[in-house]
């Protein structure tokens, strides 16, 4: 089964939105982890006496989520819907290539040969 | 009579405890925004304590307590301290004020919960210095110095209408000029370092001890009894509250230590007025009032962001009331309602009344001046940004 | 006599000291375990605390210091703290009472140590109610009410026995009735944040001064006695311990920290009783006994998560032992071992394992009747998931 | 004269509150580096004040406080703390033995920030032991002993210049001999923890109470006249940096604390010696003194870390100097400068600046002593590991 | 040299396992960071007052690790048999492509020209 | 538009240098997240009491940045020279494809449709 692995950063505000918005689209795994970052404009520009001083770094969440192939589209459009704004700062999502997934747990219960 | 040195040793250390309540509010404070702005909100405390000490030596002590005028407030006698003795009875003059100091520079960091995230750090100077001075002083007057509710006979033991009404309700007003934070209610404003906030919540439970014992002024019964029902209201509000959350659903830590600040609130101007079975009544009734508040608050939409208002103002408010239900005269020479006293029970409404409305609406007009001519909220931008970097140009992470 | 406002003064602040060292406890222990389990440490510490506060003014006081029935137990004359004065001889008889009520509620904050990351909250209030009541309260009657410990004239100056013996004891109870954690022995179960273990050390530290040098219950040449060989002892025992883990590997700042806290057990018991000179080996011995029970248990693979055994139980053990030893007749007015008391040091014996007995077994019938009946442990999903989800419905992180 | 209880509860607690400065430093300290050594900072701490702690009560207290040998160092008549009584006249000898112990104890934790990041634990231990035998100890006897300043007639009231001039030279003295850590200059070295730091912070300025106020060795007046410029002089000293910042940049809360420990530094001396509005003199150039200094650290690319030498050591500097300016004979009983007593100011100079060149001779012999025998710094594959977990084993996240 | 990139999110009390295991099949570089996350079956129900509530996100460690490709499978098999308890929340392993590996510090230590 | 994922493993006291450097160059996006890593070496042994005791873990910055395909070499060539120091534990920069990026916040302003 061919899968893809979307990366989202999105506010860490929004994250309950998106998580229940993806779940109610049957998506529940998922990776999650605190990270800072900045958008293509140079972060924003705060005005400090007269000068701009640009602000680099923000606190944001990044999600993995290993998905269907076929679902990713779903996927990329459910969290655009969840973690919209509109304001500056909403996020990115990126889809790359996965080879292949692995359960660490078997599902018989038994540990792996080795 | 002369200086006791057990007294003043007392106090001494009294005074160092309250003073460590000041960076308690802002940890306690500080956990429960997100990390964008926890340097913020300690900052706001320091920035709080240190501009009242200043205020208060040149003369914020003396509007407080130098000779009345009209009953409203101090004149300007003890200005840069003129006059403050190192001798004293039982206590210097000069440790009765630098205790004061201490109750009013934590004052206007408990304020800072009404703009937590979104306050500029210059106009939030400014807006202190006006508000200590207009509001916090004048009620010290009213109700410790030589003011209308002192000699009304309002009783108020360490703070619970000068302190706890007043930085509450203020902080309700300053909420309402400067607005709700961004995505308030659209999005969830998590708290981000709960531990902190506990350990902050221990720092004032600590410092409390100091803050309500020594409000007795002297090493001696009444201060023991002050002591002994501070800490039983604190432990009863803090099971209460538990026990509501836990019927609505899991006992969260933050709903615990809450209800204990609930409970030192609560007692607060009770402390020397009441016995050990009424603080439980006090602290238990306190719990439950101040959660109902803050659950009214959230159905309200209201941002007052960390629930000053909620734990501070209505925990204060049903103190001033249950001090004027349980006082007996065995303990403060005071008998209240359920002691056949009803009149004091009126007077301790009328009073808390009074401030309260004093304390809101005086906040109010304040806070609409510096939001007209400094502005009192942050750009957008810098909100989104988080007030460490915005403000201060630092970061908690990393 | 009358009141003293200087020792008056000295054991409120004490008081206070001592109440810090239980969210001091919770830090600690909350560095240790798992981040997933930082909030429910630091929640155990403060929920003890407020539970101990009203059982200790609703009975339990009256429990261990009331007048005695048949060397056991105090009856019941002092419940609701009836005729517990605000007068005294030296300090009030209240304050006494609350100097008391802050050690109870500390003692079962150490017991958390067994059940630490894997204990259901209801539970543990059930248990916790029970335990103070059916362990401490007794061991306080026996060594510092008129039970038969202080007749037979077994020493406890500060709660070798009473508080470190007892709760250091149940804590092994209570880990052997709940079982290990989860993958122990399997998986690594690492500390997750270190610093806080380190700044609730420092706090335990602070607060110890309170502990043992209020013991006196006078701001006087013992208590000062008190306060010097504390502070040798916690400082013997970090160098002890450090140095010990050194030759093994290297010198980490957990031992450090914990040979830090097993001198200040040891020599709680003898602090009114030893010199300087012996606080200086009573405190590197306990650094040692209390390292060496650490490599036992884990070489035993037993499960007392955190420790509570190994650095309060044995700790208190040798300082029970110690005090034995060392007393001198010049500082509390009985000799030791070395001064040629050998009947004192039968007596120490005798009394530390009658406690240590006592409160096991009881410990151990107490756990087991609760997890019969609600259950001790939470389901392996809540464990796996972390005790801060899964009973308070926070998280640490984020 | 006997003990009273009041002054002995006061300086009882006062050492306690001084004793938690230790870890104080070491949270203030351990907030400003990277996170791979934020356990290193605080475990030197402890260390420091456990090895200072064992050292003062063998032989320290006597080379400090014993009859005096040639006006530089006492003898050994009190060692072993033999003839160190449990009576005195106020307070116990003792009592005064611990209060001065806990002031050893925190100058070395401050001296490591001059090796911060880089130096061996091992050969810390053994320079501390050196540094406080033959540089704090004589200091401490020249000051406060029968050594020569006490003849000289210099003031120093809590310790500007025993514990801060010698400690903020000696990190100096100590980072120029160690060498900058690697990378200054070309990286970015950034605090991590800013929370931390100002969580420190506040506890420094609790236990500076205890520390200033305490050196009054009394419950008395000047206790009082202390504690209030202590807090007078942080809170200027907190508004001057924060200003100063502001004018360059934005107002961090790493130079508002600063501000606030420069204030405090600065009144230490003078905390006996002048009035309230002194104060605010004192701390307002304070402030601006210590971050003058700062700047030229850092525009001249010296490595001593954690600024010690420019918040102690110049704050030292200008405390001895300001104590000699605005002593008033009201409080202390000596005039200064300004009530036109030049002959205090140049003693006050005299005695800072021999103290100043003692300090950091002495410390630049030991410490390169020590590097060439033991080595004073870890390998650079250590330095870029971390002393956490090189030294320690361990690490503060995860 | 053709390199995969083996993501594996594992339970933390099983991390020394895992890089014991990976050690003694010659795997040393890896990058490690703190994560939460929950599987496909919704995180775990924990039962609250006859309610079930679902867990969303627990802490787990995320390994990243740049390996030859004929290496991923042993790396896979590895990681299974080191972090497996058989018990929920064992966690997953991604393999996703890596199209190049560049390391910063030049061999002959000497700065890399402008 | 072809896109890569240039993922750089660096040392925090770099990260400055580095940013400005890929400022200089016109690269502003990037998500920045904190791990700990150890590199082919095993790590750094250090010598404790003769024993070579390894160490594992040290904390580490990660850079995420998605750069047009063409801009990759150049990235790296960036990342390259600003973080190098020469010592070992100057870090790794690993490109992977990325196959789409999407941006959260659309252009005009008005909430996606659902
Ligand atoms: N080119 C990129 N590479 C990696 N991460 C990016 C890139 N661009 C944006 N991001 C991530 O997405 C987040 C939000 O970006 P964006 O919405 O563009 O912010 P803004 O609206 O402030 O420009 C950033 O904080 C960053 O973490
Ligand atoms: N589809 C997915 N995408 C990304 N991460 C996932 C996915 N499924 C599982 N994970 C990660 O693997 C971890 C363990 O998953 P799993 O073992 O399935 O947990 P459980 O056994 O509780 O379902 C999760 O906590 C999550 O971090
Ligand atoms: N094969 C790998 N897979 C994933 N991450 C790696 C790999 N090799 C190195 N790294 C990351 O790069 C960082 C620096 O590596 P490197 O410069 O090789 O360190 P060192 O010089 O100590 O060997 C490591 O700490 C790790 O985070």
């Amino acid at each position: 089964m061919a899968m893809k692995m979307v990366t989202a950063i999105i506010r860490p505000e929004k994250f309950e939105a998106v998580k229940r918005a993806l779940e109610e689209q049957g998506i529940y795994g998922m990776t999650v982890s605190e990270v800072r970052g900045r958008g293509e404009q140079k972060g924003i520009a705060l005005k400090y006496r007269g000068r701009a001083i640009p602000v680099d770094l923000i606190p944001k969440l990044r999600l993995d989520l290993a998905v269907r192939s076929g679902d990713a589209d779903l996927v990329i459009r459910t969290i655009k819907r969840a973690a919209w704004t509109g304001k500056f700062g909403d996020g990115r999502i990126f889809v790359m290539p996965v080879e292949s997934v692995t359960k660490v747990r078997t599902d018989d219960a038994k540990p792996p040969e080795r | 009579m002369a200086i006791d040195t057990g007294d003043t040793a007392f106090i001494l250390i009294c005074a160092a405890l309250v003073m460590l309540m000041t960076p308690g509010v802002g940890l306690f404070y500080g956990g429960l925004v997100r990390r964008k702005n926890f340097i913020s909100m300690l900052a706001l405390a320091f920035i709080a304590f240190a501009v009242v000490s200043l205020q208060w030596v040149l003369f914020g002590y003396s509007l407080a307590f130098a000779p009345d005028i009209g009953g409203f407030i101090g004149n300007l006698d003890y200005a840069l301290l003129r006059g403050v003795s190192l001798e004293g009875e039982g206590i210097p003059d000069m440790l009765f004020m630098i205790f004061q100091l201490v109750f009013a520079g934590l004052t206007l960091a408990i304020v800072t919960s009404g703009v937590a995230e979104r306050v500029k750090v210059s106009s939030f100077i400014v807006f202190g210095l006006l508000w200590t001075t207009l509001v916090y002083d004048p009620l010290a007057h009213w109700a410790w110095g030589e003011g209308w509710m002192a000699q009304l006979g309002a009783l108020d033991f360490a703070g619970g209408t000068v302190v706890h009404i007043s930085s509450g309700f203020a902080a309700l007003a300053l909420a309402l000029v400067i607005g709700r934070r961004v995505g308030f209610g659209a999005y969830g404003i998590e708290p981000h370092n709960i531990p902190m906030t506990l350990l902050g919540g221990a720092l004032l439970w600590f410092g409390w001890f100091g803050f309500n014992a020594g409000s007795a002024l002297a090493a001696d019964g009444l201060a023991v009894n002050a002591f002994v029902v501070t800490n039983i209201s604190a432990a009863a509000g803090t099971l209460t509250w538990l026990a509501a959350s836990w019927i609505r659903g899991r006992p969260g830590s933050i709903g615990m230590i809450s209800g204990g600040i609930a409970g030192l609130v609560a007692i607060t101007p009770a402390a020397g007025f009441v016995d050990p079975i009424s603080a439980i009544a006090i602290g238990a009734i306190g719990g439950l009032v101040c959660y109902g508040a803050l659950l009214l608050r959230v159905r309200k939409g209201l941002d007052e962001s960390l629930d000053a208002w909620a734990v501070h103002g209505m925990g204060g408010l049903w103190g001033a009331v249950g001090t004027g239900i349980f006082a007996v005269a065995a303990i403060g020479g005071i008998d209240g309602l359920i002691y056949g006293n009803a009149s004091q029970f009126a007077i301790q409404i009328v009073a808390a009344l009074a401030a309260l409305a004093y304390a809101f609406t005086v906040t109010l007009i304040l806070a609409k001046a510096v939001d007209m001519t400094l502005g009192l909220r942050v750009s957008e931008e810098e909100e989104y940004v988080g007030l460490d970097i915005a403000q201060h140009g630092e970061s908690a992470q990393g």
